[in-house]
């Protein structure tokens, strides 16, 4: 099934590049990305979006259970950084999942209908919106518990470099997980481990500004939140997440840095959550709609579509049929994921062990 | 009595005592300016404002660890888990320390507080976010272990739990928070340790807590229907334990099916058969039946989560079954 | 039969492994350098090198959860608990991801990793630091529990565990790191889920794990004294579990009785007295009996450690009682 | 019973002064603190240290059984901020308790009882070395889980705050806790709730180079631990933890400071562990004899001594006398210890709940 992914699908030798790595001094006139990368970026996201807006609707109408996070207004940071994505390489990261999964990949009829609980799924139905694995693609999950898959991520990287396959981890998380212990021992474990070439790890963290309801000034005292990785010898910079030109660059350098070196390095994306936490928080009493609208000036996929536009390199005509061709795949993957069978019953009982030999499910005894 | 749901009930008791007595604060998530995720401490903090409602970063371990602390030093702190799934992030405040702390100082300290938030499983959360936790923590020594169903005894055990000198684990039925019932105005306090006879019968006694009481209802009345008079028990208390109301009821119906949502393994249901047959071995015209969630992790999909928990058919089957009906 | 002490046979069985599959790599506080608190993993990084045998900070959460990172990447780690006390501050990581993860990403990852470390109490390391957790981990799917007591089986189950595409929670007779035994040479694995019968008899069925089977043994032989002759059993493993020796056993002698240092509630002894009623009801003579560790934190002064745990009067009474000879 | 603290008990209102509060440009010759105040904290040190000589050989006797951490080296860093305790606060540490006891004013034969497992110990025997609580004289404990008292710590203190009592909290913690995430989780609370004057703790991170047998340097790549405050918005300061006058003087200025401002503040204490890390650890691989010879030379006692000496505050035959006192107090300990009954064993059911009207003990069912 078609995965909204680059046309031209990256390989290891077939990095589309990424022109002007100066990069600083980007005005709005002059792009410093070869233009059709762009635009199929443009697509991508605006994909995204469609995606997470059609899954919105279903969550209202009861198609999609649980907990339904979406990625709204941030589609420009896993845009840019698994623009450097190479085969061999691992991404994991926590709940707010979906754009992840289709940008490494995945088809939006599977993950639409993992959404929606189906045995088509990507995880078979089992895992549902958090828990997005893609592994064949590189994406190794999604995870539900705060700060909880941090560690994974400094372990997987120990394994790329132990295994010598010149991977590397991307690692997200957000602003939110860096309160948590599991951040700050596995920090200061890659740290340790990077001393020697054992870490390439890339941590990037998504300053959306808020962990649910709580912003960044009202979680720590401290709210230079990169600087808290000097605690554990590992550098860092800041990037605005709102901008894909920026983080395509920053991207670029950052993960050549860290396939480099083994050692881990850090990055904190300044982005904005424009979507309410959960799908089903519509209760927002801890921002204003002033704060939220402020936001939505600097929409990620506005933005690129204004520099677009400027810099003449599409028309509205073009932009209409990107939309167009969006929307078609939007509606293929709800379509396909309302037919779809749930999975059968006999699924509650595979993958709880490797072995499927042994079981002990014996619920009544 | 006035009639409010579950969450109000929670929420009328917590704020009762934190009138009543300065020393009781709240901590957690989210539960300030957001109103708590499950709105079961929505208002109060602009009644009490955030010196005593404290919203916490995510830091499950942290701020249980701090409420031990504040707990010793003579206040009352009620933590919010937001859900007890998180509770895994703190389990090691809360066992080695809250549980413990009072013994291994020779009682020259207390732990008064409450660590709250809704527990169990049937919203399509999986596997990460489902959970039963009631045998976990009902293992250790040192901890008071509660589970009530009823907005009626919501009210009643949280009283109790915030005015218990020990740590008390108190464990929501998560799905129950909108349920309504008649709950009595002012002070009334439920104890621990007391099951509730949730409803009389002389054939089979059938024993649960949480939600699973409300299905051990619908069978009963489906049972009466083929001449099976079933008691329905709410343990409402895990540790400590109500053997007797138990024992009791096993002497009169000779026959007992125990229900619950969490893993079979080493758990509540486990303990209960093995009490039954330790006191009432002569009594005992069948085997203890139990009746557990599915050995897996919990999943997404709407029809598998169903087939993960018990089923009211299941637990007919069950009784059936002790009743020695063909099956 | 080379004879060797519980400690070699595990040192053995993970250098054997480390040799033939270079996927396997050891974590934990101070077992390279230091050479292991319990000197269990002593001289391994002479060999194995630090990328290898890996010393870590004080951060059982970070280097466990790294741990599962690795397992998923293709790595084998042995993950060194330096007490299972201290695996408190990794329960979410053990309970959360490796035990879950495979099941949540649909069978796309799997977690090929062991967590050992001493377990169990007697040296009087009073609360904090005496805990048995059989029951505690053995509660989750998707986690294998075992716990071996002879030097024979610390090695064949070793081997196992380390082979074993799952996560394996490894629980050591703490207290008998010393203690010899005959071990057999070279490639042997002792598989999980088979129970051992540690002594043959026929009037009564006695159950355990861990440094309690020797105590069985010891009562076994004074009860012969007494005319009583008593099967011991060895579960050895405590997820997967071996119902079936223990159905078999009974069927036999028509009596049990449970013996466990952790404490009583919801337990391991709980579980087994529930499956013996539920599968030999009708050839039970005598309730199951529980021996188990007394109902508070471990105490640190020798005498109320020795009153905390099981005695071998204690069990001998417990059989008296099983046999309904006068007590 | 005796206790070992300062011959004028401290109040509130009377704490002994710390002369020349300036304090830098100290030189041995002359002496900041007033000399009777220097001979008592010398006498307690060394009180100090020989009990813990005679708890390591009752200890290879047989007669000390679990753990048993020695603090021979750290001794002055106890005292120096001890001596700014007043009545109402808080001292919570690890298991390297004993000096923390005898300083807040446990008698010398409670703390020994309790290390014999005596029913006349401080915790009646149940806590044993690990586990000293005197909580009258301001000790909240003794905790045996690296890391799992800090979170306490910042609780307390947030009490001592709500209730205006005053008080303040020393929370003692070690070099190998500070990678544990309870330390930082806690540190993010106490940075927090520090801004509105609700946290009067001061941390001491008694940094001895090691945690067991790791070094600083082998268990972090960023090892300026006070600088891990920089995370959290506490400030923080370095101590020469061997020189008690210093230790004194910083002490001073650091309680009154968290006293005054209800904020955390944090003190890395340089210090150096010159007894095994637990008394039954005699293989120490992970360092060399030189180093630990190297230590000795700035043993605090011998330090203390030397300044004492050579200002002429003290001759030879008054140390002497000091010495043979010391030695009396702790024989007359161990002999109290020795004497002293085992636990009723009725006490194993005791101390569980607060509410004694329940009790679940029924270990054979
Ligand atoms: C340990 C834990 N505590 C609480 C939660 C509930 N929770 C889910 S998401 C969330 C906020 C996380 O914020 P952040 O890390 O900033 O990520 P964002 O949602 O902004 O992407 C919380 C508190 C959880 N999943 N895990
Ligand atoms: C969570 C945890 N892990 C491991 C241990 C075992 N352990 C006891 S003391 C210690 C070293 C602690 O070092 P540090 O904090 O520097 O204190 P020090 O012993 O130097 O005073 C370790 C690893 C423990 N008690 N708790
Ligand atoms: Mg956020
Ligand atoms: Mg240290």
């Amino acid at each position: 099934m078609a995965t909204i992914r680059s046309r031209s699908k990256k390989s290891e030798a077939d990095v589309p590049p990424v022109a002007g790595s100066g990069g600083n001094g980007v005005g709005p006139e002059e792009l410093p990305v070869d233009t059709d990368t762009l635009l199929d970026y443009y697509r991508q996201m605006l994909t995204i979006r469609l995606f997470e807006e059609a899954a919105q609707t279903a969550f209202r109408k009861g198609k999609i259970g649980g907990y339904l996070h979406l990625y709204i207004g941030q589609e420009a940071l896993a845009t840019g950084f698994l623009h450097e994505y190479q085969t061999g390489d691992r991404i994991i990261t926590a709940y707010r999942d979906h754009a992840h999964a289709l940008l490494l990949g995945a088809t939006p009829r599977a993950v639409m209908a993992e959404l929606f609980g189906k045995g088509t799924g990507l995880v078979k139905g089992k895992g549902g919106s958090m828990h997005l694995f893609d592994v064949q693609n590189g994406l190794w999950g999604g995870y539900g518990i705060v700060g909880g898959h941090i560690p994974l991520g400094v372990g997987l990287a120990y394994a790329e470099a132990y295994q010598k396959t010149g991977g590397i981890v991307q690692l997200y998380f957000g602003d939110g997980a860096i309160h948590n212990g599991a951040f700050h021992e596995a920090a200061n474990l890659a740290g340790l481990w990077g001393r020697d070439g054992m870490c390439p790890c890339l941590f990037i963290l998504e300053n959306n500004k808020y962990g649910m309801g709580t912003s960044v000034e009202r979680a720590t005292a401290m709210t230079d939140l990169s600087a808290k990785f000097d605690s554990y010898g590992i550098e860092h910079e800041d990037v605005d997440g709102m901008d894909l030109v920026t983080v395509l660059e920053t991207a670029r350098r950052a993960v050549a840095r860290v396939r480099e070196t083994g050692k881990p390095y850090a990055i904190e994306a300044i982005t904005y959550r424009i979507s309410p936490h959960g799908a089903a928080d519509f209760l927002e009493r801890y921002r204003s709609k002033e704060e939220v609208a402020e936001a939505r000036k600097r929409d990620p996929i506005n933005l690129l579509e204004q520099r677009l536009l400027e810099a003449g390199a599409v028309d509205e005509q073009q932009l209409a049929e990107i939309r167009r061709e969006a929307r078609a795949v939007v509606d293929d993957a709800v379509k396909f994921a309302e037919e779809s069978p749930e999975p059968p019953i006999d699924e509650l009982y595979t993958d709880v062990y490797a072995d499927s030999a042994y079981a002990t499910d014996s619920p009544v005894g | 009595m006035p009639v409010m749901t579950y969450r109000e009930a929670l929420r009328t008791a917590m704020a009762d005592e934190m009138e009543r007595d300065e020393s009781v604060v709240l901590l957690g998530e989210d539960i300030g300016i957001y109103g708590g995720t499950h709105l079961v401490t929505d208002g109060l903090i602009d009644r009490f404002g955030p010196k005593r409602v404290i919203d916490t970063p995510i830091a499950e371990g942290g701020f249980t660890g701090a409420a031990i602390g504040m707990a010793m030093g003579g206040m009352r702190p009620i933590v919010e888990m937001m859900t007890w799934n998180f509770s895994f992030q703190a389990v090691d405040q809360i066992i080695q320390n809250a549980a413990k702390v009072r013994y291994f100082s020779g009682g020259q300290v207390s732990v008064p507080m409450v660590i709250r938030g809704p527990n169990g499983g049937g919203v399509q959360l999986s596997a990460q976010h489902t959970h039963s936790l009631e045998g976990f923590y009902g293992h250790f020594p040192g901890l008071k272990v509660v589970s009530p169903v009823t907005p009626h005894d919501a009210k009643g055990m949280m009283l109790s739990a915030i005015r218990d000198p020990n740590p008390v684990i108190f464990l929501e039925a998560g799905a129950l928070y909108g349920t309504k019932g008649e709950v009595p105005e002012g002070e009334f306090l439920v104890p621990f340790g007391e099951a509730r006879v949730a409803r009389e019968g002389t054939d089979v006694t059938l024993i649960a807590y949480g939600r699973q009481v409300n299905m051990l209802l619908r069978v009963a009345q489906t049972l009466e229907g083929e001449g099976i008079s079933a008691e329905v028990i709410d343990l409402r208390s895990i540790r400590p334990f109500d053997e007797k109301t138990i024992i009791e009821s096993v002497r009169k119906t000779h026959r007992a099916v125990v229900v619950q949502e969490q893993w079979r393994w080493f758990s509540v249901a486990s303990e209960v058969a093995a009490i039954i047959q330790e006191q009432a071995f002569d009594e005992l015209d069948a085997p203890v039946a139990r009746v557990s969630g599915a050995e897996v992790p919990a999943p997404y999909a709407r029809n598998l989560e169903q087939a993960a928990f018990p089923s009211e058919i299941q637990i007919a089957t069950a009784v059936r079954r002790v009743m020695y009906r063909g099956v």
